[in-house]
């Protein structure tokens, strides 16, 4: 079973990066200003009151030791607990978790969806005005603020023509699809910005490797030689892309939900940020980061379904 | 039919006693009930939960009679024990508003449905503060044994039921149908849909997502009257917008610092252009109540005079300060820009640092600031609360966290507690106002009104001059 | 005839690790590796041209990389004039042998001119010289490997292969080494092009008097040039001789196949005999006696267990195969 | 005379529509930038409520805000402030990062593993994330967003460059330099890095875009460059509470942003042509 | 034996293709004109550049780049012209008639497609054969051109072969369709000496058996002698010599064939010196007039710098592009 190799492979190299998250958001914390008891108590805790709330919290404690109580959180799955909402932190994340990934796989669909019939345009029709349109399109496309994009958008397809409600999250399914529809579509511009590119790049490249001209001496249509030959082994270099992008689209959710008032881990960032909640923001860090651990992963998982040569090593 | 309100900030909590931020506070107005409630002018106060009450001649007994058909949400009766226990710890070691009503010495439950309270000496606040949210009426039994676990699912008597509370996202209520007012609410249920953004809740409401919003931005009054389809309400509350200077902090240790703050700061235009119109400028940090002080006049904009000031105080080098911004209201982002802009021309740079409004409180409670944009706002209808939050210190707030001090004040402060309602305590109030407008531990910017608008479908939804929103008598069509 | 050899290479062995994974490391599975040279023995002689074939993978490069300092070899030791070549400074070892790379494509640095890349040659190993000393050997430099001075302030995409290969060689000469390491300098060259760098390098061996390790796989070009061959398979030498001897009387199997396997310009010689069939093993896991058993048309049991001694089958020629050592050997027709 | 390798150089350039575009563009915006401020004579941080939310016009080109002021000289002022922070978050990285990874890829072994180890932690971290926490933690300051997105932004420039050093390390004029005895430093100065560091040039212009985004974002969400400082994401998140009744307080900035990322869009296309060596 | 005369499979005449547009245009085939006969291995040699490939390949229209303009001239298969067919129709041609299979077996296959599947996609589109069926051809295929184990080989993926196998199976691939014509554009030249050695045989083997004819393009003197029945040299994208092998290595009728076979470095012995010869080949771009070999040409006159491009028989089957062939000696 070499993919089941390959997966505790993959798992196995991960418990180095997964520490080394943990210890970088946990000394984030550290080095903040301002002293958590402090922030809790308010000027009215007296000394003694601050010096029993860091004991309580373990902040008397040496740094190492501290770590260890922070994983030891992280194990129990509570994250500590926030200083805004008097709770523990592990189940207000888990709350707030699914917007985000609905959010973000909605909008990968929505970029693969735009970028593969584009890039293959793009690059079939080189040096055309579809071309050239195409690429003109998306270096906008590119350039725009997430935010600034997205308050057009609103403005356009939610107050001119009321298409899209202007912010929220549903209830069900499908209002949830309804109500993600113009964030995703914001950020799927922007990653499809980058795959097009690349894509549109590496179909070019793969349209002259020698195997494309194997099958075209085969007789094969130019369609059957697209879909067949060319695209699979373009779409590799892009999977790499996306994958790169992905931590780019997570980090992104914090603007585009924040605007679009979703419920999810970026907006809570934001306001666990300004509250300067910092076991909040601790606890959101290293979610944000195993959630970008994750998806390299999968990545990595989809590179293997679409490149035979990576199975073994 | 559910109507749904659009609100700015989450609430924090549902313990009443815990909470002292603006959306904990309303949404708790929305499912306990009190004793006594003020009424919707603002001018007095109407019964609750006690059907009637009776203050003896000596101002040392309170009795309440209870209604009948008193129910919390889950049908259980509202009896004395409950306003005992409830009372009991809303005066307690973790109350925050202990204060409110530890001047109650002894309870004594007379039957079910009597309660009588005995106080050591007179004190005139009392009832208004048993209006209060952190007096609301919790079931003793319940709490005994549910503990903290009780506020994840709230029971109260009030008239909507807490169903689910998506934090950071919305509060979805469900009429209470055990509610004691005969056929109230109207609504079958309601939904306060947190947007932080002005500009987004006003859309939503707009596209048609919102029934009802709360916090319209002042410059986007007018354009949303002239949409047929909304009704725009502008109310008066008791509120007023103030600059909390720290002045434990140097220069602001210095009163004529904070007069000359006041001197630079350009009131007029704030409401003018701001505003639109829509409030007037303060002359202290008491909203326009029972009691105001008319003969007060503001402190006019005059450069040269907060420039002379600041010389005299040695600061005629600049000065650098910081000021706290709550982030989400534009109205306070606008005023923050012009006042920056105004104290620059007074030779003070400003820097402004933004803040999540709902952690604004505790910080300046920590002392970590040096000037801060809030307001306060009056949950009862007697200027004593504001007075005891933003003038009085030590108090709970030690001058709304200026930690200015005057003991004129405090004394007036005790005094006006163990007057009768009269003419005679109205004088304390007024002096208690000119001294801090003297003092000037705030700049004193101006009394606002609220405004928010409704889909035309909306019938009865209005801000009350307490800030919160009564949703029983909202009628959807 | 018993000239003292300038370079002797005794034992050598080069292994590369292959990387693992963490699971493997943790699952502590043993550590694989890639074994390019396996006791290699060779020497070389001043003056002397040594060419050096095999097929693609066996351990040519690896060799001549050893010898000019890119790899550190494990085991054996490189001798230079009885001196272990590592107990030598990198700069002055760079000053007796140099090397020629076999892409004239990319083993000139694109952003330097000519004039750049042979400068900075001179001003690094001698720095006691002044710039226009350094700008008169370099023309006559380029002079020497027969370009004219005056293209020198071009870039490299400005030449063609054949170009770039003298220039490649008028770099390694600028130090005056003893020793060129030429790693399949032709191989990429047209044939009109090729016999200008092989009598270009001819040349240059008999007027500074140089000597030459000449990697190659094409073995018409090697038997031009070298006086004494030396033949690898899967990271060992096979046999070694006398240029004339060795494709005269070649002894080893391989060498007889590899031989027989050159197309023979003259249409009227047509001898596609396939003379040995399948390919190199995996060099990860050679066979475990003669490397050649597994293709070997003549092989026997005893082929299969320990990797046979050189056989000196006299007059310098050496051959690692057990037939050798056996009296019934004959040369295949 | 002039040398072939500067003819050549020119030719290319005259070839290469994108960087000639690219640089009209960013000349534009630099004069704009300079001069219209000099030009307009607006005070960008003056407050006049009479002239709240004047849409545009003669006077105020780009109309004036909510506040009075002139859109198009804050939209200028802020260029500059924008522009500064992202070079110094671009170029203080690209140093860094790009010195960083010659040095390990060259080197390889311990130091290597162990820096791209912890270059595969940072990662992990979403680049807004980590950026938002620190500048969150330390306090919206432009100081403190210089040292944000200079710890996060080295990274992609060490991998660029060490991937591009471990391929130029197996390029035979690499070793060829090496057989010639010549110091590491100097191999690396002078073989090595010239011929990696175009992609990181090239990236660097897609990390001012980038960069744009970020601070913009930032701005936008209130925890960048704090008012009353111009900024382009301060302004938008200002404009969009009256979009509709004073689109150009948010457009404006907006398309100055979408300039800045088409100019250096252009720019990296370009330099990425003419970077590159031929053959 | 020459064949060639009678009925050609392939006829190519006056064949011009250029490269790219305005300045910067290259004509890699100039006036090329050969033929092929059914069952024969006719070999185009020349250096690098000389434009072997840009004439295969422009034959089913396989540039491998952007081309300037149709191709000039008539390419008559069979009695079709294939310059007048349109992409759609020469497709049904390529994989059926004609096929082709390339120089760097490592990069000629797909990486992501198993071998079966690769081969049997040719069956399916011409042969109209099921998936069943086409993989059983597959099998027997593969077995034909000497992949062993070929039951277990039809699932792997490239990269589980080795150089020689690779070109093996794209062998297999090339001749699955049984097509008249085979071009094999330097088939054996990133392989080692042994390995060349087994591809060529397998090819002259697979000519043996099914009377099939091959276009083989080369740069090693030594293949052409091994292998080819006639030979056609080019020079700068013309064609400078054809006739049959024997004529061209025994009486070469053009200094430039002449040159070729005397710089080789001899398998006789040890010469002191090569031959070389002086220069470097022309850059397309901009080719001298006339005789484009006429700077290196040691026979050159002031007559070759406008020499017309003509070729003119020396012998029977065998023509040369040299003016003064005459003086040649041959
Ligand atoms: N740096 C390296 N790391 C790992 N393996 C290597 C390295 N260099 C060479 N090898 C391996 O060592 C073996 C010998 O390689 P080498 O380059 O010496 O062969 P060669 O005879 O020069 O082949 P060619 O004719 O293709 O140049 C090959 O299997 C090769 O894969
Ligand atoms: N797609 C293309 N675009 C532009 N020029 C091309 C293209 N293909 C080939 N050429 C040019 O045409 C000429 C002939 O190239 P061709 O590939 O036919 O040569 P060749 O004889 O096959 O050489 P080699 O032995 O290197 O394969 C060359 O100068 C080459 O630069
Ligand atoms: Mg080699
Ligand atoms: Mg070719």
């Amino acid at each position: 079973m070499p993919i089941a190799i390959y997966c505790l492979n993959r798992l196995v190299q991960l418990i180095p990066v997964l520490i080394g998250i943990t210890l970088i958001a946990f000394l984030l914390l550290r080095v903040m200003p301002g002293d958590p008891a402090t922030l809790i108590l308010g000027s009215r805790g007296t000394a003694a009151d601050i010096a029993k709330l860091n004991a309580q919290l373990g902040l008397d404690q040496p740094l190492w030791r501290q770590y260890l109580l922070f994983l030891k959180d992280i194990a129990t799955g509570s994250f500590g607990e926030s200083i805004a909402y008097k709770a523990s932190v592990g189940p207000l994340i888990w709350e707030r978790l699914w917007p985000t990934i609905w959010l973000v796989l909605f909008s990968t669909v929505m970029a693969v969806v735009l970028t593969v019939p584009l890039a293959l345009l793009a690059a079939v029709r080189r040096g055309s005005v579809a071309d050239a349109g195409i690429k003109l399109f998306f270096i906008v496309a590119m350039s725009m603020p997430s935010f600034w994009l997205g308050i057009l958008l609103v403005l356009l397809l939610s107050i001119v023509v009321p298409v899209f409600p202007v912010s929220g999250y549903g209830d069900t399914i499908l209002e949830r699809l309804h109500h993600l529809v113009l964030p995703s579509l914001v950020i799927a511009l922007a990653t499809a910005a980058l795959t097009v590119r690349s894509l549109r790049s590496s179909v070019i490249a793969v349209l002259s490797a020698d195997y494309v001209d194997t099958a075209r001496s085969k007789g094969l249509r130019s369609r059957q030689v697209l879909w067949r030959h060319v695209l699979r082994n373009s779409l590799m270099s892009t999977i790499s892309v996306l994958g790169v992008h992905t931590s780019w689209v997570i980090g992104g959710t914090v603007v585009i939900e924040t605007l679009f008032g979703i419920p999810g881990l970026g907006s809570l960032l934001v306001s666990s940020i300004s509250a300067r909640d910092y076991p909040m923001v601790q606890g959101l860090t290293v979610t944000f980061a195993v959630l970008v651990v994750l998806i390299n992963l999968l990545t990595d998982l989809a590179y293997v379904a679409v490149d035979p040569r990576v199975k073994l090593s | 039919k559910t109507l749904r309100v659009g609100v700015s900030n989450d609430a924090l909590s549902m313990d009443p006693i815990a909470s002292s931020d603006n959306p904990s506070i309303m949404t708790q107005l929305l499912i306990y009930d009190q004793l006594v409630h003020p009424s919707k002018d603002g001018t007095k106060l109407e019964p609750g939960l006690a059907e009637s009450w009776k203050v003896s001649a000596d101002g040392k007994e309170y009795r309440f009679t209870l209604r009948s058909n008193a129910k919390f949400s889950n049908g259980r009766t509202v009896t004395a024990a409950d306003v005992v226990y409830s009372l009991k710890r809303a005066a307690g070691e973790k109350s925050q508003w202990g204060r409110f009503f530890r001047p109650i010495t002894s309870y004594e439950i007379v039957d079910d449905r009597t309660v009588v309270m005995k106080l050591d000496q007179p004190f005139t606040p009392m009832l208004n503060n048993l209006a209060l949210f952190s007096a609301s009426i919790l079931p003793a039994a319940l709490m005994e044994e549910q503990g903290e676990k009780f506020f994840d699912k709230p029971v109260g008597a009030g008239p909507f039921v807490l169903e689910q509370w998506n934090r950071g996202a919305k509060q979805v209520f469900t009429r209470n149908s055990n509610y004691w007012k005969e056929g109230k609410p109207a609504i079958d249920g309601a939904e306060l849909q947190i947007i932080g953004e002005d500009n987004s809740r006003v859309l939503k409401l707009k596209a048609g997502e919102l029934d009802a919003i709360v916090g319209v931005p002042f410059n986007q009054v007018a354009s949303l009257k002239s949409d047929n389809s909304l009704n725009v309400g502008i109310a008066p509350v008791f509120r007023a917008e103030l600059v909390q200077l720290n002045t434990s902090k140097k220069p602001f240790d210095d009163e004529r610092i904070r007069r000359a703050l006041n001197y630079a700061v350009d009131k007029d235009a704030l409401v003018k252009g701001i505003l639109r119109g829509n409030g007037r400028v303060a002359t202290s940090s008491l909203p326009v109540m029972a009691y105001h002080n008319d003969d007060l006049k503001p402190y006019p904009y005059d450069v040269a005079k907060a420039k002379s000031l600041l010389q005299e105080a040695g600061y005629s080098g600049g000065l650098k300060l910081t000021l706290l911004v709550p982030s989400g209201s534009v109205t306070h982002r606008q005023v923050a820009s012009a006042i920056q802009a105004n104290l620059r021309e007074a030779g003070v740079a400003v820097e402004l640092q933004t803040i999540e409004a709902s952690s604004m409180f505790s910080t300046t409670k920590a002392g970590n600031y040096e000037m801060a944009l809030s307001y306060t706002t009056s949950d009862t209808i007697d200027p004593d609360q504001l007075v005891g939050f933003t003038a009085v210190n030590p108090e709970r707030a030690n001058a709304f966290h200026t930690q200015w001090k005057d003991a004129r004040v405090n004394e007036l402060y005790e005094l006006e507690r163990r007057t009768l309602d009269g003419p005679d305590r109205g004088k304390m109030f007024q002096e208690i106002e000119s001294r801090v407008h003297d003092g000037a531990p705030f700049i004193f910017l101006y009394n606002q009104a609220e405004t928010f608008a409704s889909r035309k479908n909306v019938e009865g939804f209005q801000v009350l001059p307490t800030s919160n929103y009564s949703l029983e008598d909202v009628t959807v069509k | 005839m018993l000239i003292e050899p300038l370079l002797e290479i005794r034992d050598v062995s080069k292994t590369f690790p292959q990387p693992r994974t963490l699971l493997e490391v943790l699952a502590r599975q043993p550590k694989r590796t890639l074994h390019a040279l396996r006791g290699v023995s060779l020497m070389l002689r001043p003056g002397e041209t040594l060419g050096i074939v095999g097929e693609s993978g066996c351990g040519k490069s690896t060799l001549g990389r050893c010898l000019a300092g890119l790899h550190t070899p494990e085991g054996g030791e490189i001798l230079w004039r009885r001196q272990p070549l590592s107990d030598i400074r990198r700069a002055d070892r760079s000053r007796r042998i140099q090397m020629v790379f076999q892409d004239p494509y990319s083993s000139l640095n694109p952003r330097m001119t000519i004039a750049q890349m042979l400068d900075e040659v001179l001003f690094v190993h001698a720095p006691s010289m002044s710039s226009a000393e350094r700008r008169d050997r370099t023309d006559s430099l380029l002079q020497m490997v027969g370009l004219s001075p005056g293209l020198k302030n071009r870039l490299p995409h400005a030449f063609s292969g054949g170009q770039r290969q003298r220039i490649s060689i008028a770099r390694a000469l600028a130090l005056e080494p003893e020793v060129l390491v030429a790693d399949e300098p032709v191989s990429a060259l047209d044939v009109s092009v090729q016999a200008q760098i092989i009598n270009l390098l001819e040349s240059l061996r008999e007027k500074l008097g140089i000597s030459i390790i000449f990697i190659a796989h094409d073995l018409n070009v090697v038997r031009h040039i070298s006086h004494r061959v030396a033949v690898m398979y899967l990271g060992q030498i096979v046999e070694t001789a006398a240029t004339e001897t060795l494709f005269g009387n070649p002894q080893h199997p391989y060498t007889q196949a590899l031989l027989s396997a050159i197309p023979v310009p003259d249409p009227d010689i047509r001898s596609l005999q396939v003379g040995v069939q399948g390919e190199l093993p995996d060099p990860l896991s050679p066979p475990p006696g003669c490397g050649f058993s597994t293709r070997c048309p003549f092989v026997m049991d005893k082929c299969e267990k320990p990797i046979p001694e050189f056989f000196d089958s006299g007059g310098e020629h050496h051959v690692r195969c057990i037939r050798a050592h056996s009296s019934t050997f004959s040369v295949p027709a | 005379m002039i040398s072939p390798v500067a003819r050549e150089r020119w030719i290319k350039f005259s070839r290469n529509l994108n960087l000639q575009l690219g640089l009209f563009m960013l000349g534009l915006l630099v004069f704009a930038i300079f001069v219209f401020p000099v030009l307009i004579a607006h005070d960008p941080l003056a407050v006049d409520f009479d002239s709240a939310l004047i849409p545009p016009g003669a006077d105020h080109w780009f109309g004036t805000d909510d506040l009075g002021r002139d859109v198009l000289a804050r939209v200028a002022a802020a260029g500059l402030v924008d522009l500064q922070v992202v070079t110094v978050c671009v170029f203080v990285p690209f140093v860094i990062g790009s010195t960083i990874g010659l040095v390990s890829g060259y080197i390889g072994g311990v130091v290597d593993t162990l820096l791209m180890r912890l270059v595969d932690i940072l990662w992990a971290f979403p680049f807004y994330v980590l950026v938002i926490s620190i500048v969150g933690a330390l306090g919206p300051s432009v100081g403190n967003m210089y040292l944000a997105f200079s710890m996060v932004v080295w990274i992609s420039f060490a991998r660029i460059v060490r991937g591009e050093v471990l391929l130029a390390k197996r390029q035979e004029y690499v070793q060829a330099a090496q057989v010639l005895g010549f110091s590491h430093i100097r191999i690396m100065a002078r073989h090595v890095l010239p011929n990696v560091i175009t992609p990181a040039i090239v990236f660097m212009m897609a990390d001012v875009v980038l960069t744009i985004l970020g601070v913009t974002s930032l701005g936008f969400l209130g925890l960048g460059i704090q008012p009353p400082t111009p900024e382009w994401g301060v302004m938008i998140a200002e404009g969009r509470n009256f979009i509709l009744d004073g689109w150009w307080v948010s457009l404006f900035p907006g398309l100055a942003i979408v300039y800045v990322g088409i100019t250096f869009t252009l720019l990296g296309d370009g330099l990425d042509d003419f970077l590159r060596p031929k053959g | 034996m020459i064949t060639g005369a009678s009925s050609p499979l392939l006829r190519v005449d006056s064949l011009q293709v250029r490269f790219g547009s305005g300045k910067d245009a290259v004509t890699a085939v100039d006036n090329a004109s050969f033929n092929i006969a059914p069952g024969e291995v006719f070999g185009l040699v020349g250096e690098s550049g000389s434009g072997k490939s840009a004439t295969c390949r422009s034959l089913i229209r396989l540039y491998g780049g952007s081309i300037a303009s149709l191709p000039k001239g008539s390419i008559t298969f069979n009695g079709r012209d294939l310059v007048r067919l349109s992409d759609k129709e020469l497709t049904e041609i390529r994989g059926a008639e004609i096929a082709m299979i390339f120089q760097d077996p490592m990069s000629a296959l797909n990486p992501t497609m198993r071998i079966g599947d690769q081969i049997g996609e040719s069956l399916r589109r011409h042969q109209n054969l099921s998936s069943r069926a086409a993989r059983e051809r597959a099998l027997h295929l593969l077995r034909s051109v000497g992949v062993t184990a070929p039951e277990r080989r039809l699932d792997n993926y490239p990269h589980h072969f080795s150089g020689g196998m690779r070109q093996r199976v794209l062998i297999a691939l090339a001749l699955a369709c049984r097509p008249k014509l085979l071009i094999a554009d330097e088939p054996t030249t990133a392989l080692d000496v042994t390995v060349q050695q087994q591809i060529l045989r397998l090819i002259l083997d697979l000519r043996q058996q099914t009377n099939l004819a091959v276009l083989l393009v080369t740069h090693d003197l030594g293949v052409v002698a091994q292998t080819c029945d006639r030979v056609a040299v080019m020079y700068a994208g013309r064609i400078v010599e054809t006739g049959t092998t024997r004529q061209i290595f025994r009486r070469p009728a053009h200094p430039y064939t002449r040159a070729l076979l005397n710089a080789l470095p001899s398998s006789a012995g040890r010469k002191d010196t090569l031959a070389p010869i002086e220069g470097e080949p022309p850059s397309l771009a901009a080719p001298p007039s006339g005789c484009r070999f006429h700077p290196r040409c040691p026979l050159a006159v002031d007559a070759c710098k406008q020499a017309e491009h003509v070729l003119r028989a020396v012998e029977p089957g065998h023509e040369s592009a040299c003016i003064r062939v005459g003086e040649l000696g041959c």
